[in-house]
């Protein structure tokens, strides 16, 4: 299949070859998202990151939806923004009228995604849509954008919208292959770039990485930098299949017991943890393998943006 | 098979509440675990009980249907009786519950029975396991003999998500199993994965919007398109 | 003040009582203590009566019949001698034995009545009032008392005494005869026994107690009683009461 | 001279009532001789049996009763063999019957004599514990339950002859002879316990809290001395720690015997377990040399004992013990792991006494003039466990040596297997079968019932005012008669009974008396010959649960006595006659496996005149004994091989199919179809046979690849590999230096968790063999336990004494074996002296056994029996019934079974070929009249019966195309649980079914009771709950009187429909009482009653009725006095809750008025 071409600037900026960083803005129940629009402003400030997801109801939860939001970081902030949707909440009409509706304000990424599912989230009864799937959405994306149709073959009036479009891969998911197979079709139908969840072992993602260079499609690899034991144990106990390994985890919770009561020691105590485990695993990603760039998901921990990019 | 779940019975009860004569009606069909007539009995007994609890008396009759989904049987079966109750309680599953409110026009019919999905029973792990949603397309062909649609929870033609860990389902506690990766391994072991890796188009759900009906002579003689046709 | 015993005398309507009527003719003094009840046969003298008697605070008992041989019923007399042995044994573990004496008196004996009556009446002053009097020990004696008494209406030991003549003199019924020693040792231990359970079921009438404690109370190793106690609940009369850690308590569950 | 069908047995514990019942079934004339009271022995002083933790008596009672009332079975109680005189075939005896001083006839064992009895004696079976009458039973579940007189005791009062209104006693009854003419002898003497107190051994005797196993037991019994409360002797206090003492006269050849007695170490470790779940608080420690856990799941039992149970273990030999004499504590010296003397006080010390042949073996071998060896046992011959030293006189059990109850079950159906072959052609010459008049058809009759109410002298007269329920009777629905008797069990009453139905033209009886477990029979056999259906009767419990357990409240009781009598009035009233269906039996077997265990079993039924179809899937005869050259006792196993294949090979009656495979097995007992392939796939065969034998055996352990550097190293072998090196090879030998022997490689370890019983005895084996040949080699057995049970123990000794060096290694540290300079060295860990190191020329392996996991499920499947988790088949009843499936018809030997000696699967073989017999010589084989049937036209389908019935006696045939479901009479036991699951009520179990039980439920909730009692309506299991209930009666454990019981078969047969019912028609409560889980009569039953039982609270509380109206609970046979107190506590509870109608809305209101009114009044 022919390459797209690149209508977002994140995907130029990949293919001109530069190792790219990308950051996430998680809208969540806010009538007033000055908090996102802050932390865009903060990942502009560092010149690295490039470009921001916005996330569309993360764990089944109903939060402001990811379209508008992604509106006014490129807006307001000039941040481009990489727009989260997922299907569990609209069947193949509102997704077509939703990504028409996002083409129309501007947007140019889209990162197709199943979505975490309604019985994991805050309104457990609701019913759940699931009309396509994540490989489903990213063919109705390819239809619009290089055919120009819906998924029925009726035409777009007035051109075609200028989208890229991402899909997820899993680098922790056990067994790998069906998540390897599932990539391979997603790049079948029309990804233009992968972002993966977030990866703790250096070696395990080396791996993954390697596994998904067969698909010649750049893979961002992400990474979660946390800001302080209680996320960390939590992410541990609850997220199945990720597993914080247990240096960190104890480097952290020391970080936080021997500054007890002073907060910026404290801070600093804790960015030094993730520094020391950060910086070393991007260089090493950089080095070794052929990852397109680092997907940084550091939501609400904007103070780390600035050490942990500075060398990159 | 049509697995049910009988419902609470003071549910049951407060839907029979203002009747004094009631019919229970188990069937011998196909809903799964058999309802039949000592279900039947067992039911009418605690409703007597039930009854008596709130202070009230309650005169009922047991009975078991071949098929309650069956007009003929149901009513042949049920018809002699019915004049002398007031109403109906089935066992049945909800197309035995609809069939009978059909078929006997001058009493109601109540379900005890919740009809929760099309299964099978696995006996060695004592439950009941979703197998078929009646989606109208079947693509158990191309998944090795598993369906994605009972299976996943998220109904995916093109899984698994990320939401399956070591192969169990995020919904629901990572308990269930994942209908993708089961899918995976199966076509894997009879080296089928090339049907693992195509891809599936969207589904086709206007063959899922209720209500549906499919006309018994449909394939044979298309007579309704005939006869449209013949006026055009 | 000089102490008056209170004494209870039974006398047989053929011999003592008409002795002691002849007493009366002949205007024979003796001393006032003796309360007399007139019955038919020192042998109808039941063992429990004089049980009872000590447990009203009576001092003393006398039990009159006619000589040996001479019964109105034959052999009523040979069967209260054997009772009062029997009853002899029980009193003497709670040292009341010397309390009651058993003696024969014909009708023609007026004298020897008054004399019995002004010997036993010194006899017992000379022993003084009962214990059961003593307020300190009035518990404990009655206690024992009414231990005696239900070991006495024990059917099995009713019905050894009732044979034992039969069977040390005439014979069992394989025709042999039992020895009387022999005899006197399954009577005895029956008699302990029994005395020991009922002392056993007094103590714990009202409440649940270890068997160390009943040993304690009653005096008697605590295998011992733990022995009785398994007989006790065979015979549906105790039970276990509670378990608190490693000690049970047992307590009667059955009025006797 | 001619040969005499029937067989004398002497002994009436487990052995002989296992012998008889198997020779009596296999149409033999059997004289069951027993010296005490009452058949039982040993094994009904038990509480509990290792190593499923089985109630002893409630496993036992059912064989007792089965032996008492089987009509070949004669028994003769107190009473002994005399004199002997014959030959094999035709001995003639003479037996001596000490006085009863009783009539046995009459005696109904009521026990008022015993309660007026004046002589109190030390009851023996409470082992001293308490106390008795010098008139007595044995036991309250005795067999015959006939009292007697202890002429040694006796004053002679003459009392018990006073109140006996049955008038048995008879001082002037003598001694009497008896000659008898018998085939053959069955010895089953038993054993006695070691007494440690004539030397006061370990303080016995002198302290009072040592005390011997055997009385422990009775301690533990819920119908012992403590019932069930676990008290010391000394004061009455639970013991919290309480030491257990192994090898107390075994192991010993100071004091009892050299030998090891090979039941200690299970029975003290189950002890301990029991001793823990009677009491959390008791902390059981187990002082042992070696832990001997040698039988099937032993070891796991071991396993949960220690780690389920906190028992602790303690590798130490006691020397002696001090008593602290303040609190009679004791103290004990032992040395620890790491060598340090530790002293340590117990409150409690049990001794695990060992077994000394029986006080009487000497006498009675002298009298029949057989061998006995150097132990006192009795001498058999090497590879037939149970033939003495004289031919036509065979012996099972212990007192041949030291065994558990399982080999004791096998060794006495053995016993039997050889009788057999003597015997085979006088089979059913003696036995009688009773003429009785043509059955009335009485189908269509309206009821017309007789009601006989016994007084049962003054046991019920005494507190049930019988005329007054006699009155009663006449006057309910179809009663046309009704009177009382004195006893209705005697022969008069029994003529009188015959003579009513006649005159009234009766078609259903009622007796209102004692419990139908013993009774039941009796009054069948009385209405049968009479002529009626024996089904046509019921039997009303007046005595045992009703005059013995209220005997305070006469009022209620007749009460009581009136309901019970219209509940059985109610369910007469729709009894059906039944019959017992007959089929056609096949008299061909098929053995599956050539091995010694399938050859000897094979042998066995031919030389009965069988056909035998003999299944071998290799190419030769022989199994794993063609790698094995002679046993431990020197015995030469290559020429029994010899001899077998021989006599098999040349044998008529006996085909053989080498290199077969089964293709399918069809049909089920009495007529099996069987379609083999044979030789190489070439020929196919099929053939029909009415019994299957499966004799797979096992294989040895072939350790992976590496493991001990087997396979790595030539030097390191199999134990195999070096017996064929002794025997072939000796010259080998004679250049070797060191020899290691690893013990338990592929045994009690993660894979294989059990010990393969045999690898101790071979690594003896080879030991003194190679120490035959070169006595200057040095030997060392590295080893976790030295099992050598029974006589083996005096190999253990010898080979010591030769110089085998043994060392014992911690389960968790096994050696290794390291590769030096090529030269094999051996490390051991020792925590007390250190780590040994040990250079071998030769390492030998001493590999378990193994199933052959595939085959034998591949087979299971076939046959549709179970195998356990180690892939060995699993017998119908591990204790008991060791030989068979519990699929009828299907039997099973060998070390397909489990591990097993070469002498062990012999006698396994010649038990399974007996237990086969007893099918095989029959030419019909009647099924049971009590089952289940099926209606067609109402069955759906479903196939839930088949789900939970265990027997695979019920369920939809599939395979041939029928989709209803079908009930095999000839499997079906009757226990009703598929009646129960039916959702369509297609089931209907016979006798005991809806029709039947629903009338009585009806009359059981209508009943009045005093004092605002709450009423009861109970379901009680027939075989544990039930006999619970009766005896409570015989043990006179009185209970509130306001329950009313409802008999059923098993309580997995009470659907939920009976409980709502019983509520609905006016009951404050319902009980159910069946056997505890794992107890089931009918293995599984009980699960089914908790399921139901567990949906029954939530449904009554989903009404709104309370839930602790409903209660169910596992009451044993033995635990009279528990369901007495339930019963009481269950009362309690809900005159608590009020009546029923306190759980209805309107009915409260109206209390609620009443309430004011009285307010109002007051004001």
């Amino acid at each position: 299949m022919p390459k797209r071409p690149a209508y977002s600037n994140l995907v130029k900026v990949i293919r001109d070859g530069k190792f790219v960083i990308t950051g996430e803005l998680e809208p969540e129940k806010d009538y007033d998202i000055g908090h996102v629009l802050h932390s865009a402003e903060e990942m502009k400030k560092t010149g690295k990151i490039i470009a921001a997801n916005v996330t569309d109801g993360p764990q089944g939860d109903a939060y402001t939806c990811s379209m508008v939001p992604c509106y006014l970081v490129q807006e307001k902030v000039g941040l481009e923004a990489i727009w989260q949707m997922t299907v569990r909440d609209r069947n193949r009409i509102a997704l077509f009228g939703d990504i028409l509706g996002g083409a129309i304000l501007g947007l140019k990424n889209l990162l197709a995604l199943t979505g975490d599912h309604t019985a994991l989230g805050d309104h457990q009864r609701a019913r759940p849509v699931y009309d396509l799937d994540s490989t489903q959405l990213i063919d109705l994306v390819s239809k619009m954008v290089d055919d120009g149709t819906d998924l029925e073959g009726n035409e777009i009036r007035g051109g075609r919208p200028q989208l890229n479009v991402g899909c997820a891969a899993n680098p922790n998911s056990n067994p790998r292959e069906p998540e390897i197979l599932k990539v391979g079709r997603k790049v079948e139908v029309g990804a233009d770039f992968i972002q993966t969840q977030t990866s703790f072992d250096v070696d395990d993602a080396k791996e993954f990485l390697k596994e998904l260079e067969r698909f010649n499609t750049p893979v961002l690899l992400g990474l979660f930098p946390i800001k302080n034991y209680g996320i960390a144990w939590y992410f541990n106990e609850n997220i199945p299949g990720v597993s914080v390994p247990k240096e960190f985890l104890t480097a952290l919770k020391k970080a936080e017991k021997d500054n007890k009561g002073n907060k910026q020691a404290k801070y600093d105590a804790i960015d030094k943890v993730n520094l020391e485990f950060y910086v070393p695993f991007i260089k090493e990603i950089k080095k070794t393998t052929k990852a397109a760039g680092i997907h940084c998901m550091a939501v609400h921990y904007e103070r780390l943006f600035q050490p942990l990019l500075k060398d990159l | 098979m049509i697995i049910t779940k009988q419902k609470d019975i003071e549910e049951i009860y407060d839907m029979i509440k203002p009747y004094s004569k009631i019919l229970v009606a188990g069937c011998d069909g196909c809903c799964q675990p058999p309802r039949s007539i000592n279900e039947a009995k067992v039911l009418a007994q605690m409703l007597e009980l039930k009854a008596r609890s709130e202070g009230k008396e309650l005169k009922w009759k047991a009975i078991t249907v071949l098929r309650q989904c069956d007009d003929r049987i149901a009513a042949t079966t049920l018809r002699p009786f019915i004049e002398e109750y007031d109403a109906i309680v089935s066992l049945a599953c909800g197309l035995g519950v609809g069939m009978l409110n059909r078929i006997i026009p001058t009493i109601l019919t109540f379900p005890a029975q919740n009809s929760m999905f099309g299964g099978v029973e696995n006996n060695s792990e004592n439950y009941f396991a979703e197998y078929c949603e009646t989606c109208g397309e079947c693509l158990l062909g191309v998944t090795g003999g598993i369906c994605p649609m009972a299976g996943c929870a998220k109904n995916l033609s093109n899984g698994p998500c990320g939401g399956q860990v070591e192969g169990k389902c995020e919904v629901g506690g990572y308990i269930h199993d994942c209908a993708w990766v089961k899918i995976w391994e199966r076509l894997k072991k009879f080296n089928r994965l090339d049907l693992f890796t195509n891809y599936r188009p969207p589904r086709n759900y206007r063959i899922w919007s209720s209500p549906r009906f499919i006309h018994i002579y449909e394939s044979s003689s298309n007579i309704e398109e005939k006869k449209k046709e013949e006026n055009v | 003040m000089v102490f008056e015993p209170k004494i209870l005398g039974f006398l047989c309507n053929w011999c003592s009582y008409a002795g002691a009527d002849l007493a009366g003719v002949s205007r024979i003094q003796y001393p006032t203590n003796v309360r007399v009840i007139r019955v038919m046969c020192s042998g109808r003298v039941d063992p429990v009566f004089i049980a009872e008697a000590f447990m009203n605070g009576i001092d003393g008992v006398l039990v009159l019949g006619c000589h040996l041989g001479d019964c109105h019923y034959i052999s009523g007399n040979y069967e209260a001698e054997l009772k009062m042995k029997m009853l002899g044994k029980v009193l003497s573990m709670i040292n009341f034995a010397d309390r009651v004496r058993l003696d024969w008196v014909s009708a023609a004996e007026g004298n020897r009545f008054a004399e019995i009556v002004t010997e036993f009446t010194e006899h017992i002053r000379k022993l003084g009032p009962s214990p059961i009097k003593n307020d300190k020990l009035k518990k404990q004696i009655l206690d024992n008392l009414s231990a005696t008494k239900f070991a006495l209406c024990d059917s099995r030991l009713r019905a050894l005494v009732a044979r034992q003549r039969e069977l040390t003199t005439e014979g069992n019924v394989y025709g042999n005869i039992i020895p009387i020693e022999e005899f006197e040792e399954i009577l005895d231990n029956a008699i302990e026994n029994e005395f020991i359970r009922h002392k056993i079921l007094e103590k714990i009438k009202n409440e649940g107690k270890s068997v160390p404690e009943i040993a304690k109370e009653i005096k008697i190793e605590p295998h011992k009683v733990l022995q009785h106690i398994v007989t006790l609940r065979a015979r549906g009369l105790v039970d276990v009461d509670q378990i608190n850690e490693e000690i049970p308590t047992f307590i009667s569950i059955k009025e006797v | 001279m001619e040969k005499i069908g029937s067989v004398l047995v002497v002994g009436g514990g487990i052995a002989g009532i296992q012998a008889s019942m198997d020779l009596a079934d296999s149409g033999f004339k059997v004289y069951l001789v027993e010296s005490s009271m009452s058949i039982g022995g040993v094994m009904s002083q038990l509480d509990k049996t290792f190593p499923t933790n089985d109630c002893s008596i409630c496993i036992l009672a059912p064989k007792l009763v089965a032996a008492g009332r089987h009509e070949n079975i004669t028994l003769l109680i107190n009473t002994n063999l005399e004199k002997i005189d014959g030959n094999p075939g035709n001995f003639t005896v003479e037996l001596k019957q000490r006085s009863l001083l009783l009539d046995q006839e009459k005696c109904t064992g009521c026990g008022v004599c015993a309660q007026e009895c004046p002589v109190e004696a030390i009851d023996f079976f409470n082992e001293g514990l308490s106390n008795r009458s010098a008139i007595s039973v044995k036991f309250p579940q005795a067999v015959p339950l006939v009292f007697s007189i202890d002429q040694e005791l006796c004053i002679g009062c003459g009392f018990c002859k006073g109140v006996c209104k049955a008038k048995a006693i008879d001082y002037t009854l003598e001694d009497k002879s008896t000659t008898l003419n018998v085939g053959a002898i069955v010895l089953a003497l038993g054993f006695d316990e070691y007494d440690p107190g004539p030397t006061q051994q370990y303080g016995y005797g002198k302290y009072l809290n040592v005390i011997t196993s055997i009385q422990f037991e009775r301690i533990l019994s819920a119908s012992g001395p403590h019932s069930g409360l676990i008290l010391r002797p000394s004061d009455g206090i639970i013991p919290k720690k309480v030491a257990f003492l192994q090898c107390v006269g075994s192991r010993d050849k100071k004091h009892g015997a050299e030998y090891c007695s090979s039941v200690c170490c299970m029975y003290t470790a189950k002890e301990a377990v029991i001793a823990k779940e009677h009491m959390e608080i008791i902390e059981p420690t187990i002082f042992s040399m070696d832990v001997r856990a040698v039988g099937k799941d032993f070891d796991k039992y071991i396993e949960r004992a220690q780690n389920e149970y906190g028992v602790r273990y303690i590798r130490s030999r006691i020397s002696d013990i001090k008593e602290i004499s303040e609190t009679k504590d004791l103290i004990l010296h032992y040395e620890n792991e790491e060598g340090k003397v530790i002293s340590e006080t117990f409150n409690l010390v049990v001794l695990a006494v060992g077994a000394l042949p029986n006080h009487s073996t000497k006498a009675l071998a002298k009298k029949l003039n057989i061998e006995l060896n150097s132990y006192n046992f009795c001498k058999t011959k090497p590879f037939s466990p149970v033939e003495s030293s004289r031919e036509g006189i065979y012996v099972c059990g212990m007192i041949s040596e030291p065994k558990d109850i399982p080999e004791t079950v096998v060794e006495a159906s053995a016993a039997a297997g050889a009788v057999n072959i003597l015997l085979s052609d006088v089979r059913n010459t003696l036995v009688t079968e009773k003429e009785l008049p043509k059955e009335r058809d009485t189908i269509g009759e309206p009821p017309r019932i007789g009601v006989f109410i016994c007084h049962c002298g003054i046991n019920i007269g005494g507190v049930v005012d019988v005329p007054e329920v006699v009155e009663y009777a006449n006057k309910l629905p179809d009663v046309i008669h009704a009177e009382r008797n004195l006893y209705t069990c005697s022969a008069d009453t029994q003529t009188n009974i015959k003579e009513q139905i006649k005159e009234h033209n009766l078609n259903r009886v009622i007796v209102a008396s004692c419990t139908p477990r013993t009774h039941e029979p009796l009054f069948q056999a009385t209405i049968r010959e009479a002529g009626l259906n024996k089904y046509l009767f019921d039997l009303a419990n007046i005595r045992d649960q009703c005059s013995w357990v209220h005997m305070h409240e006469p009022e209620e009781a007749t009460e009581k006595a009136k309901d019970l009598v219209r509940m059985a009035v109610a369910r007469a009233r729709k009894l059906v006659p039944l019959q017992e269906q007959q089929v056609e039996v096949i008299h061909k077997g098929m053995v599956i496996g050539g091995g010694v265990a399938g050859m000897t079993a094979a042998l066995n039924l031919a030389n009965q005149g069988f056909e035998v179809f003999l299944i071998e899937k290799s190419k030769r005869l022989g199994g794993f004994s063609n790698n094995i050259y002679h046993t431990l006792e020197k015995h030469d196993v290559q020429e029994l091989l010899k001899d077998l294949i021989n006599k098999v090979k040349n044998h008529k009656l006996i085909n053989i199919f080498l290199n077969a495979r089964i293709n399918s097995i069809g049909g089920y007992v009495c007529n099996f179809t069987t379609n083999i392939t044979f030789g190489g796939d070439k020929q196919k065969k099929e053939f029909q046979h009415g019994i299957i034998i499966v004799a797979t055996g096992a294989h040895e352990y072939q350790p992976k690849d590496g493991e001990f550097l087997f396979g790595k190293d030539e030097r390191v072998i199999l134990q195999s590999d070096l017996e064929k090196i002794l025997f072939t090879e000796e010259e080998k030998i004679k250049q070797l230096n060191s020899i290691v022997m690893l013990q338990c490689v592929g045994s009690r370890n993660e894979e294989h968790p059990y010990c393969s019983r045999m690898c101790c005895s071979e690594a003896i084996k080879n030991a003194l063999k190679v120490k035959e040949i070169n006595p200057n080699l040095n030997i060392t057995v590295l080893y976790r336990d030295i099992r050598t049970y029974g006589f083996k123990e005096k190999y253990y000794n010898l080979a010591r004494e030769k110089g085998v060096i043994f060392i014992r290694f911690k389960d968790e540290q096994p050696p290794e074996i390291k590769l030096e300079n090529g030269n094999l060295s051996i490390y051991i860990k020792k925590r007390d002296i250190g780590d040994i190191k040990i250079n071998a020329d030769l390492v030998a392996l001493s590999a378990g056994i193994v199933a052959d996991g595939e085959a034998n499920e591949n087979l299971a499947k076939m046959l549709k029996v179970p195998v356990n988790d180690d892939e060995f088949f699993l017998e119908a009843h591990v204790k008991l019934r060791p030989s068979d499936f519990a699929t009828d018809g299907i039997f099973l030997c060998g070390t397909s079974r489990g591990t097993a000696t070469i002498r062990e699967s012999i006698a396994q073989a010649m038990s399974a070929a007996s237990r086969a017999t007893t099918i095989l010589s029959k030419d019909i084989l009647k099924t049971e009249g009590i089952i289940s049937k099926v209606d067609p036209a109402l069955c759906i389908g479903c196939n839930r019966c088949a789900e939970v019935c265990n027997y695979g006696a019920v369920g939809v045939k599939y395979e041939e195309g029928l989709m209803i479901s079908e009930v095999n009479p000839l499997l079906c036991k009757g226990c009703g649980d598929c009646a129960a699951e039916c959702p369509a009520e297609a089931i209907t179990m016979s006798h005991f079914g809806r029709i039947q039980i629903e009338p009585m439920i009806a009359e059981a909730a209508k009943v009045t009771v005093a004092d605002g009692r709450p009423r009861i309506v109970a379901f009680l299991c027939n075989w544990c709950s039930y006999a619970g209930a009766d005896l409570a009666g015989v043990s006179r454990y009185q209970y509130p009187p306001n329950v009313r019981t409802i008999r059923v078969m098993c309580s997995g047969g009470i659907p939920k429909s009976f409980i709502l019912q019983a509520f609905l028609e006016g009951a404050d409560g319902v009980f159910i009482g069946g056997c505890h889980l794992g107890d089931c009569h009918y293995i599984a039953g009980n699960q089914d009653t908790l399921r139901r039982t567990e949906e029954i609270e939530q449904i009554i509380e989903s009404l709104g009725i309370n839930p602790a109206r409903f209660m169910r609970k596992w009451v044993s046979a033995s635990e009279g006095k528990i369901f007495a107190e339930t019963i009481k506590e269950f009362t309690e509870k809900l005159q608590k809750l009020g009546p029923i109608e306190n759980d209805y809305k309107k009915e409260k209101k109206e209390i609620k008025k009443e309430e004011k009114k009285e307010i109002i009044l007051t004001e």
